[in-house]
């Protein structure tokens, strides 16, 4: 339920089918969330890291949060460029009710921006510039810096 | 030995290194200029969990990452 | 960008279309939010009365709200009767920000839910039975039952 | 004359009446058999706007539209 792909995402694709994947589990809220790469600053594409192990383990914890709650998690995500205007991300909630949908997506995302071990690259001509001024500290980073 | 990678844009190849905890390796990578400045704002996984105590023990054959500031999507 | 249909939805077109038609825009997030009838309680499908005049006056009232935060949202929603599995309604935001998009698509659904003058009936056998207790009063209802 | 219509479940035919306000609509409605019940829970539209005092008057040819409960989706 987690798909890394080595280009941008195929968005129609993906939506349909997970959507039919899902048809016959009976959920009454599909609510997928999709990213994609702004223009702006003069880049030419997004590019991406992804350290797939803690992502998988990060990945499964969520999916065990949403199933005590009757609901289903996938996502996918792009490895390398993604040129401006494609799509790098997408996340979608299956879930029976949408009360449930609605607050799993909104946290799953907001999380995912804050913990995904994935790093952005902003492609400016053939340079590629990590985008340190819109990252986040994963929670509980800084021990190594402690011990001065 | 340990095995130390650093993941995402530290500008580093990964090394082996002889320590005994998270705390040796601070003392280690402190002294670095590669890694140094990363070292404040990065989380540290061994084996691929995450760890948030210097005191964490280290044994011969481990793996660290270090891993710098996010933004996925 | 509202759109009334006489059958069940078309999943995949209208994901697919949506997300085409605003690919130029310069959107950073896209947030469908897709409603399917669930299988419980015996019913073959659901069925839905639309007052369409003030239903799209309440849109266009959130078409204005979304524009003002640089956002868009685009709806669907069947008229008549929606096979279990089906789909009746899509809701999307597309913002520049995933935060505006999460919030939008969470208020709109939920006003939706409360005031889009819509009703629902569960179709039992060839029966259909008004959905009361899942109805809820618009906001302001009763002023002609106070007269008393 | 106007013309009052009634929505969804309410198992009524649009009629016409005369009422120069909506109290006095009121008043008529709360003595129809087929539409006392729907009336503390159903909300008021004049001419497609919902309205929310019972003092809204009404002139000929304006359409009162009431709607009972409502379940999109």
């Amino acid at each position: 339920m987690l798909e890394l792909a080595s280009t941008e995402l195929d968005v129609p694709e993906i939506l349909t089918r997970w959507y039919t994947l899902e048809l016959q589990n009976n959920f009454g809220a599909y609510i997928p969330f999709v990213g994609i790469v702004r223009e702006e600053g003069g880049i030419s594409a997004l590019s991406f890291d992804v350290y797939e192990p803690l992502l998988r383990s990060w990945f499964d914890t969520w999916q065990t949060r949403a199933k005590e709650k009757g609901a289903k998690i996938r996502m996918a995500h792009s490895k390398g460029d993604v040129r401006v205007h494609a799509s790098s991300f997408i996340a979608a909630v299956f879930s029976p009710k949408r009360r449930v949908a609605l607050e799993f997506i909104d946290e799953f995302v907001e999380d995912f921006k804050a913990n995904a071990p994935i790093w952005k690259y902003d492609v400016l001509g053939n340079k590629r510039v990590y985008a340190k001024d819109r990252s986040t500290p994963i929670k509980g980073s800084g021990i190594l810096g402690k011990s001065r | 030995m340990i095995y130390v990678e650093f993941l995402g844009p530290i500008p580093k190849e990964s090394v082996e290194i002889e320590a005994a905890s998270l705390r040796e390796l601070s003392d280690i990578l402190s002294r670095d200029e590669d890694v140094k400045e990363w070292l404040s704002s990065s989380a540290v996984a061994v084996n691929d969990t995450l760890v948030s105590s210097l005191d964490t023990k280290l044994k011969s054959g481990d793996r660290v990452s270090l891993l710098p500031p996010v933004c996925g999507g």
